[in-house]
């Protein structure tokens, strides 16, 4: 590590030598191999030069659990959900809307729970409503959730009235029940495209490089994903005569998510964790999973089992690419190079243009 | 109505965020040509504030085993060892008979270890590959003058060498992202211009900590609240000068009305390019910067990444209002996609 | 509390109503915030005290609430300092209100192997009878001349160099009284 | 500075501001050099050499400030011919008694004086460390000498100085530090260029000069520079000693020494002081100029002080209560006398040996060899817990159920919980208040002595033995107050300060003092801090209301005087030697000196003033004589008597080193004090065979972040976390040459001990060419022990005991040792490992090296074995 002379070697070489000096006997608290995400591989040379201090990320990564990736799931697929339970009411289809409107309540619900969860403080969940912030997303989202999850919630309950005994208070129940899930659902409705998609803006309104130069992709990525998810939990539990709609809608899903998606891998070196790693597994076995349970869904009319599978794949499909863009931020958040090679690209460009 | 700069651009943050007849906006001027690096205002900090200990662990990066900003550390000495010219001084090593230089390797090393701050993420530990690219040696050909701690000119034997030295801590930006996106009205504007977290609020919700384009706002993991420098809101109250400000032995920090300081540091940087330092540079004074202006800006000798800092930040929240437009035409989109969908011919 | 105060004190009835629409100042400043104070401002005294550590003799003021110190820090009006501290000055408080700080008299007989508790009286006192037997035990009159001595080497002593200057004017005092003439001090060393 | 003395640095970098240059001379590349305009590596132990460059410099070129030189320093004082050089000897002056390893020096006195100079002979000065007396003035010497003052006399100290500082080359300071001429040049040209009526310069050191065998000879040769340049008694000048704790100056000016009494008053010596008139005689030198001559009046006032009206002028003032001196009885002696059992009882008083001390084994090994020790600390120190924690309890070298140390810990109170004053580095007295009562059974010092004084004196009360009347006869009665009876720390500062008898009135001035018996005073320097029953050192003035002096904060001895002999801050006739460096000066039209500071000199004495031909005392001091505590009231260039290895500053090697004296034949300083205890075994050093075995060179000092032994900064959390791990800092070089790995770990041997540390590479660390040799140093912080928050193993283990012949202290800042990979080894196999070291190093029976090398065998440059 400290020859003589400076070695003219990769940087790549330089540094395995330098560990396996590291791997003598007595360094023995750094030398556990570190296996993650295959680093051996990419010792070698790195595409970009660029100063740090000591390697360290100059930001924090997210603190957010796997929670937040999963509320990213849930609260787009309640948000397709009601969607589709509106659409549903509005052409007829009971058992879709049926399916629609519990998809909703069960998204709206494990959101809360995950969102909850995921606070440091969960007891003081309720402070998040002290504020109405328009540059918070979080804030927004927070309103959005408050307006959507009780709406979702009667909508589902209002498909219980068929349950409940004719006569009495509950009979009088039973009768007002079904026009107030009509209303509730359709303004649930009216309010998940804003649930689906401005947890893209939640993403990408941080520091977080990947997440950041992602903001005109995410919206739409997540819109797609989220009428995909909902459309696959139609196809599997919705009859079979309900859901040619939704075969229409995954088929406008996968456009709008592909088509919105595929300037992800075109925004700079700051794509590279959507591209390259487990990341870049988990978006790519997303955008494969969704092509797969399109396709599928387009040629699975008459079979019930097609269409099970072609929805459990597009529900994957966008648990995958959920998880692959938040993980896709962290990793670009944990290494310097995403922060600063293209800050110094911006400075060297603004300089080139800027007058001395 | 916001003010046509509120989220980005010159502004004064106090009247924007409310207060009416505010008192100047204070802020600290770091002045790293004169640090010595004792660790003073780390101590000085924690002693006021009574922020816990942020562990027990040799880190190897020079003198510095804080290694961060974290929750527990809102203050935080970087140290930075450079076979490299000092300007001022007479080149170190001049004559003595020593061989390559040893810092990318160090560096190196550094970027492996990471101790528990009692933190999250706190303390991240550096990524191999970063590591490797910091031991590359002297045959660094990257941007002119961002050359990484350690490398030098590539001249065998070290004869030239420095020592740098900088307090960082919370920029208390103008446009702060931390304190836009909380959720909670936590983090809010004090009158005096700063951003402060409310201990009392803080559900802990972590977006600040995504947000904060300088990687400063950090969680106490037993605890679940973020925390970070507040520039002693409480003694600033009372008058006083914040904690590590007033123990500083060198005037290293200085403390005062914004104003008043960068007229103070644009005059060091020229002093100091007077005397033969010409990497003298500030970092953070502009209010025509990304985030606003800091009020809590640095005179550097060197590049900012080199400290660890972003080389040109924005606030995030620049971009919001074309953030909300891609979202609110992606909900537009996936409306109507539903409606086609739905409306389409039955089958 | 009346709903008309509560709905008054909820923070988005400030923004819409305030000047803080945005919600980032004034509107979200909570009541720990209003109630902030610094605790230099509400101490019971403060004590005009110099530092501990290293001989440059750094200011300190000492900020006493409830008998307890509550904050040490620099004093600007010191000629010498000017209000710094270096990190250790800048601990003091951590110094002397540390959780390891013993602050009972502990006691190892001879041959034990953990320490027992003692008495602080009955500490004092076994002290005085061992200094006075190590004494008698090792007294020298005179030398082999005849030149008086009026000394003991049984006994000796070694003193840090953060004791005041009337404590070493004590010590040196009875212990040149006792005769017990190896006293030593960090100044040595 | 900038690493141990932070809040002191801010006036360095005021300088530097304003246009100064700051110059660094250290082993390693520290925070302070960070800030330098300059640093100079430099191999531990040759400061002398180059210092001494910096001499030749000045004197080859003239460059010194001829008029300050001439008028204020003993330059034209000729000396004996009898006087011979280190130049003719091998590196030894004349006088050297090989029998006892000390000079006699009645041949380096002046031309003219008689041949006893002292009362005592140089080993009795060695055993009782009297340099230290030299603290607050200068060694007895006749005031009236021979001079010329052209400067041309062959035998003038101007010539001799010349002439022993001519082998000190650019070339030389090169073979012998490492630093390469053109950073000693640059170093002489700035340091020359400031000197001057207009311009002065500064010096500043540390204990990296005075914990050496050499360490006074370092000091003085400072001092010289600062003469030549007339750089002294200056606004911005002086030698600045930045001692390192709280009241450490304070510890020697009242101290804890066994040696010194208040006031820099010798202990008596039972051979040289059988009577009180004995005794003052031999401080007061007969016919010597200057305040020195009361030194009767500062002995009687002590003395009544102590014993009060039992204290009368019939029984000489109970003088004969005195324990004296025969000898050594210090700190290191102390410590061997445990190991061989012959000290039943131990006082450690906030203090650590056993991480502190030289040599950490040996007091470890004596603390366990104890009928009792006291320990009274904050916290439970390394001294407390070794005989269940110590690093020999592994070795087997100490078992708990074998070790009968009785051990007392009582807690100490803090600084915050208890009153008094402390002496800081520029003998500025600061009263601290008290700030709440100290916790649980913490007591003060002063609570704990007056008590067990108070006990004792019970016990005795009926005591008819002659032995105890010195304890029932003192005075002893102190005011008390509080819940825990705290005495008044108050009334001992008044004490202290010292009174009138009569009317109990505190004296302002030791001018005051009488020595009849009328007057009181146990510290004559100090009186004054209590002038008109004002406790002068609580004085709190803000800074910013006064002048740059800031005299009324606090209170600084003697009489509140902030330079020392500021009178050399004007020129001969009074005047200033320039408006720039204006500070006390001669108002003719008042005839009194005046000026920002307290004129250290007699108020109304013009600078015309001339002394009778045979006056002495003060009055012998003439108008422009301004060292007025020295016996001819000039600054020694050379100090013809006093100094007990050499009129002038030698350099000699470290007692190991790797490498051979390149300037003499005399390798070390042949008067150090040896202490040839089997336990204290050293490392052999040219020219002896096998120093290569010890090929490095290590030197330790403090961290920012660490207090001393740790006792104050390993265990408080936010230090303790700053640096929370021992390590040793090694250039990249020496990393490759031993396969040391950064983070890895690496041990350390000596022949005493072997201990582990992590390996910080840095390149802050430079190997030095030496001699055509490479030689690497190595860099410890000495804070590590086996308690606190953060531990490790102790640096100051590695050391011997060597100590330097005027004060006894150690040489504890520079040693040889190997450096290995990897961690040490454990229990018995580390004992072994130790042993294997010795008995490659020559053999197994303890080792000293020889103090006189003038007769070596091998006497040219060091061999490479």
């Amino acid at each position: 590590m400290t020859d003589e002379t400076p070695s003219n070697e990769p940087v790549g070489a330089r540094f395995r030598e330098f560990q396996a000096g590291l791997d003598q006997p007595d360094g023995q608290r750094h030398r556990k191999p570190r296996r993650k995400g295959g680093d051996g591989e990419q010792l070698t040379v790195p595409p970009a030069e660029f100063a740090s201090y000591y390697g360290r990320p100059v930001l924090k990564p997210p603190v957010w659990k796997y929670d937040i990736a999963g509320y990213l799931f849930t609260g787009g697929l309640a948000a397709g959900g009601a969607l589709i339970g509106a659409g549903a009411q509005l052409t007829g289809r009971p058992g879709l809307r049926t399916v629609g409107r519990w998809t909703a309540l069960g998204g709206v619900a494990a959101s809360t729970y995950l969102l909850v969860h995921d606070l440091g403080r969960p007891s003081r969940f309720h402070h998040m409503l002290r504020v109405a912030k328009v540059t918070s997303p979080m804030s927004v989202g927070t309103w959005i959730l408050a307006a959507f999850g009780p709406l979702a919630g009667v909508a589902a309950v209002a498909e219980l009235a068929p349950l409940l005994p004719q006569h009495g208070v509950l009979g009088l129940a039973r009768r007002i029940a079904p026009p107030i899930g009509t209303v509730a659902g359709l303004a649930a409705a009216a309010t998940a495209p804003a649930l689906a998609t401005y947890t893209g803006v939640l993403l990408a309104d941080t520091a977080v490089p990947s997440w950041h130069d992602a903001y005109p992709s995410l919206p739409f990525v997540f819109a797609g994903s989220a009428l995909a998810a909902a459309s696959g939990v139609g196809l599997i539990a919705a009859p079979a005569a309900e859901t040619a709609p939704l075969r229409r809608l995954v088929l406008a899903a996968a456009a709008i998510e592909l088509g919105g998606g595929h300037r992800l891998e075109r925004q700079g070196l700051t794509s590279e964790p959507y591209t390259q790693g487990r990341s870049g597994r988990l978006v790519k076995a997303g955008r494969a999973l969704l092509a797969v349970g399109t396709a599928t869904a387009l040629v699975s009319r008459r079979s019930r089992v097609l269409s099970v599978l072609s929805g459990a794949a597009l529900v994957a499909s966008s648990v995958a690419t959920r998880f692959g863009v938040f993980e896709a931020g962290r990793v670009s958040a944990r290494d310097p190079k995403y922060t600063v090679v293209p800050q110094r690209e911006r400075l060297a460009e603004s300089r080139s243009t800027t007058p001395v | 109505m916001p003010h046509t700069n509120a989220l980005y651009g010159p502004l004064d943050p106090a009247p924007d965020a409310g207060y009416e007849n505010p008192p100047p906006r204070m802020g600290f001027f770091t002045d790293t040509s004169v640090c010595i690096g004792c660790k003073a205002c780390e101590v000085a900090c924690k002693e006021w504030n009574g922020v816990p200990e942020s562990g027990l662990d040799l880190l190897g990066m020079s003198y510095d085993n804080t290694g961060a900003l974290t929750a527990n550390s809102w203050r935080h000495v970087a140290f930075v060892e450079q076979p490299r010219s000092a300007g001022w001084a007479t080149p170190a090593f001049a004559g003595d008979p020593d061989g390559p230089a040893i810092s990318p390797v160090t560096a190196a090393v550094g970027a492996r270890t990471s101790t528990d701050t009692g933190t999250d993420p706190g303390l991240d530990t550096g990524s191999p590959a970063a590591a490797a690219r910091m031991s590359g040696g002297p045959e660094f050909l990257g941007m002119p003058g961002a050359q990484p701690p350690g490398r030098g000119t590539g001249e065998e034997g070290r004869t030239d060498f420095r020592w740098l030295m900088m307090s960082d801590v919370c920029k208390h930006c103008t446009h702060a992202a931390c304190l836009d996106v909380c959720p909670t009205g936590s983090l809010f504007r004090t009158e005096f211009g700063t951003v402060v977290v409310q201990e009392d609020i803080c559900n802990g919700c972590g977006y600040c900590i995504s947000a904060c384009p300088y990687g400063v706002i950090d969680q106490r993991k037993d605890d679940g609240r973020a925390w970070k420098c507040t520039l002693c809101y409480d003694r600033l109250g009372a008058g006083m000068t914040p904690a590590c400000a007033q123990a500083c032995p060198t005037e290293s920090i200085q403390y005062g009305p914004l104003d008043e300081l960068r007229e103070r540091a644009a005059a060091r940087v020229e002093t100091l390019h007077e005397r033969g330092v010409p990497e003298a540079r500030l970092y953070g004074h502009d209010p025509n910067d990304g985030v606003g202006g800091d009020g809590a800006f640095f005179l550097l000798l060197d590049e900012p990444e080199v400290y660890g800092l972003p080389p040109d930040p924005i606030v995030t929240t620049r971009d919001l209002p074309k953030m909300w437009k891609r979202a609110g035409l992606a909900a537009v989109t996936m409306a109507l996609a539903t409606a086609v969908a739905f409306l389409g011919r039955r089958r | 509390m009346g709903v008309r105060s509560w709905i008054e004190g909820w923070p988005v009835y400030r923004q819409l109503t305030g000047t803080d629409p945005l919600g980032r100042g004034a509107a979200a400043k909570s009541d720990g915030s209003r109630a902030l104070t610094a605790r230099t401002d509400t101490a019971d005294s403060v004590a005009r005290s110099v530092c501990p550590y290293c001989a440059v003799g750094c200011g300190q003021r000492v900020f006493v609430k409830d008998g307890q110190v509550s904050q040490i820090e620099g004093d600007p009006d010191s000629p010498i300092s000017r209000g710094r501290l270096c990190p250790k000055g800048a601990a003091s408080k951590s110094l002397v209100t540390s959780p390891l700080r013993q602050t009972t008299v502990r006691y190892r007989r001879p041959y034990g192997t953990e320490w027992e508790d003692l008495d602080l009286d009955t500490a004092m006192n076994m002290i005085a009878d061992r200094v006075l037997a190590a004494r008698d035990e090792t007294w020298e009159d005179v030398d082999a001349e005849g030149r008086p001595l009026n000394r003991t080497l049984g006994i000796s002593s070694l003193g840090g160099a953060t004791l005041d200057n009337e404590e070493n004017y004590l010590i040196k005092k009875l212990f040149t009284a006792m005769g017990a003439l190896q006293i030593e001090n960090q100044a040595r060393i | 500075m900038a690493e141990a003395h932070p809040v002191g640095f801010q006036w360095v970098m005021e300088a530097k501001r304003r246009g100064a240059k700051v110059f660094h001379v250290d082993p390693r590349f520290t925070r302070t050099s960070a800030l330098a305009d300059s640093y100079l590596p430099i191999r531990a132990g040759t400061d002398i050499a180059l210092l001494g460059g910096v001499i030749r410099y000045i004197l080859d070129n003239e460059l010194d400030f001829r008029e300050y030189v001439v008028a204020y320093t003993n330059a034209a004082t000729i000396v004996t011919e009898e006087y011979a050089d280190t130049e003719d000897m091998h590196g030894l002056f004349s006088g050297f008694n090989d029998d006892n390893a000390t000079y006699d020096q009645a041949s380096w006195r002046y031309e003219g004086h008689s041949q006893t100079q002292t009362t005592r002979d140089s080993e009795t000065q060695r055993e009782t460390a009297a340099g230290l007396e030299n603290e607050s003035h200068g060694a007895p010497v006749g005031g009236q000498t021979e001079r010329d003052e052209t400067l041309q006399h062959p035998r003038c100290v101007y010539q001799i100085l010349k002439r022993h500082f001519a082998r000190y080359t650019p070339e030389m300071v090169e073979r012998v530090c490492g630093i390469p001429q053109d950073k000693f040049f640059e170093l002489a040209r700035a340091w020359t260029e400031n000197s001057g009526r207009d311009r002065t310069g500064m010096l500043v050191y540390s204990v990296g000069w005075t914990q050496h065998s050499v360490g006074v000879q370092y000091i003085r040769t400072g001092a010289i520079i600062q003469l030549l340049l007339g750089n002294v008694g200056r606004p911005g000048g002086g030698v600045m000693a930045l001692r390192g704790h709280a009241s450490i100056q304070g510890s020697t000016d009242i101290p804890t020494l066994f040696n010194l009494l208040p006031g820099y008053l010798p202990m008596p010596h039972h051979a040289n002081h059988p009577t009180l008139d004995k005794w003052v005689d031999s401080i007061a030198h007969p016919g010597q100029k200057g305040f020195w001559g009361n030194a009767r009046t500062y002995g009687v006032n002590l003395l009544k002080a102590y014993w009060g009206d039992a204290a009368t002028a019939d029984n000489d003032y109970c003088y004969g209560y005195m324990p004296r001196m025969t000898g050594d009885h210090g700190t290191y002696q102390q410590v061997l006398d445990m190991i061989d059992g012959k000290i039943k009882g131990y006082f450690l008083l906030g203090q650590n040996p056993a991480v502190g001390s030289a040599h950490g084994r040996a007091q470890r090994l004596g603390m366990a060899n104890l009928d009792w020790l006291v320990v009274r600390d904050l916290f439970e120190i390394e001294s407390a817990t070794f005989w269940k924690n110590a690093p020999e309890i592994e070795t087997g070298e100490i078992a708990p159920e074998e070790c009968r140390t009785e051990v007392f810990f009582l807690p100490a109170a803090s600084h915050v919980e208890k009153e008094g004053t402390f002496t800081q580095t520029q003998r500025l007295l600061q009263w601290r208040e008290k700030a709440v009562e100290p916790p649980g059974d913490a007591r003060s010092e002063l609570w704990f002595f007056y008590h067990l004084g108070r006990i004792i004196r019970e016990r005795l009360a009926t005591s008819t033995k002659p032995r105890d009347r010195a304890l029932l006869d003192l005075a002893w009665d102190y005011p008390t107050h509080g819940p825990t009876v705290e005495p008044s720390a108050e009334a001992v500062l008044r004490e202290i300060n010292g009174y009138d008898v009569a009317t109990g009135r505190p004296l302002a001035s030791f001018t005051e003092m009488k020595d009849d018996g009328s007057t009181v005073g146990g510290c004559w320097i100090y009186t004054g801090v209590y002038a008109d029953g004002v406790n002068q050192a609580a004085r709190r003035k803000p800074g910013s209301e006064q002048s740059l002096v800031a005299p009324e904060w606090g209170w600084a001895w003697p009489a509140n005087r902030r330079i020392l002999y500021n009178r050399a801050s004007a020129d001969p006739d009074g005047n200033p030697w320039s408006e720039r460096k204006r500070y006390v000066w001669w108002d003719a039209d008042k005839s009194e000196w005046t000026g920002y500071d307290v004129p250290d000199f007699e108020k109304t004495k013009p600078p015309s003033y001339r002394p009778e031909r045979d006056a002495s005392g003060v009055a012998g001091i003439a108008g422009d004589d301004p060292f007025i505590l020295q016996g001819d009231g000039k600054g020694w260039l050379y100090a013809p008597t006093g100094v007990l290895d050499g009129p002038m500053p030698t350099h000699y090697e470290p007692v190991e080193s790797p490498v051979r004296n390149p300037l003499y034949e005399q390798q070390a300083n042949p008067t150090r004090k040896v202490y040839t205890h089997p336990i204290n075994t050293l490392n052999p050093s040219p020219p002896e065979p096998y120093s290569q075995v010890f090929p490095y060179v290590f030197t330790v000092s403090r961290l920012t972040e660490h207090h001393t032994a740790g006792g104050m900064s390993r265990t408080v959390s936010p230090l303790a976390e700053l640096q929370p791990e021992m390590f040793v800092e090694v250039s990249p070089e020496l990393a490759v040459e031993r396969g040391l790995t950064h983070l890895g770990w690496a041990h350390l041997i000596t022949a005493r001990a072997a201990i582990e540390a992590k390996v910080l590479v840095t390149d802050r660390l430079t190997p030095l060419r030496v001699d055509d040799r490479i030689i690497h140093q190595v860099w410890l912080p000495y804070h590590f022990g086996f308690e606190g928050l953060v531990t490790g193993d102790s640096a100051n283990d590695l050391f011997g005991i060597s100590l330097d012949p005027n004060v006894l202290i150690q040489e504890s800042k520079v040693g040889t040792c190997d450096v290995r990979s990897g961690r040490r080894p454990r229990g018995a196999e580390l004992l072994a490992l130790v042993v294997d070291y010795r008995r490659r190093s020559g053999d197994l029976s303890p080792h000293y090296p020889p103090q006189v090398t003038t007769d070596s065998a091998d006497s040219g440059p060091d061999q490479e074995v």
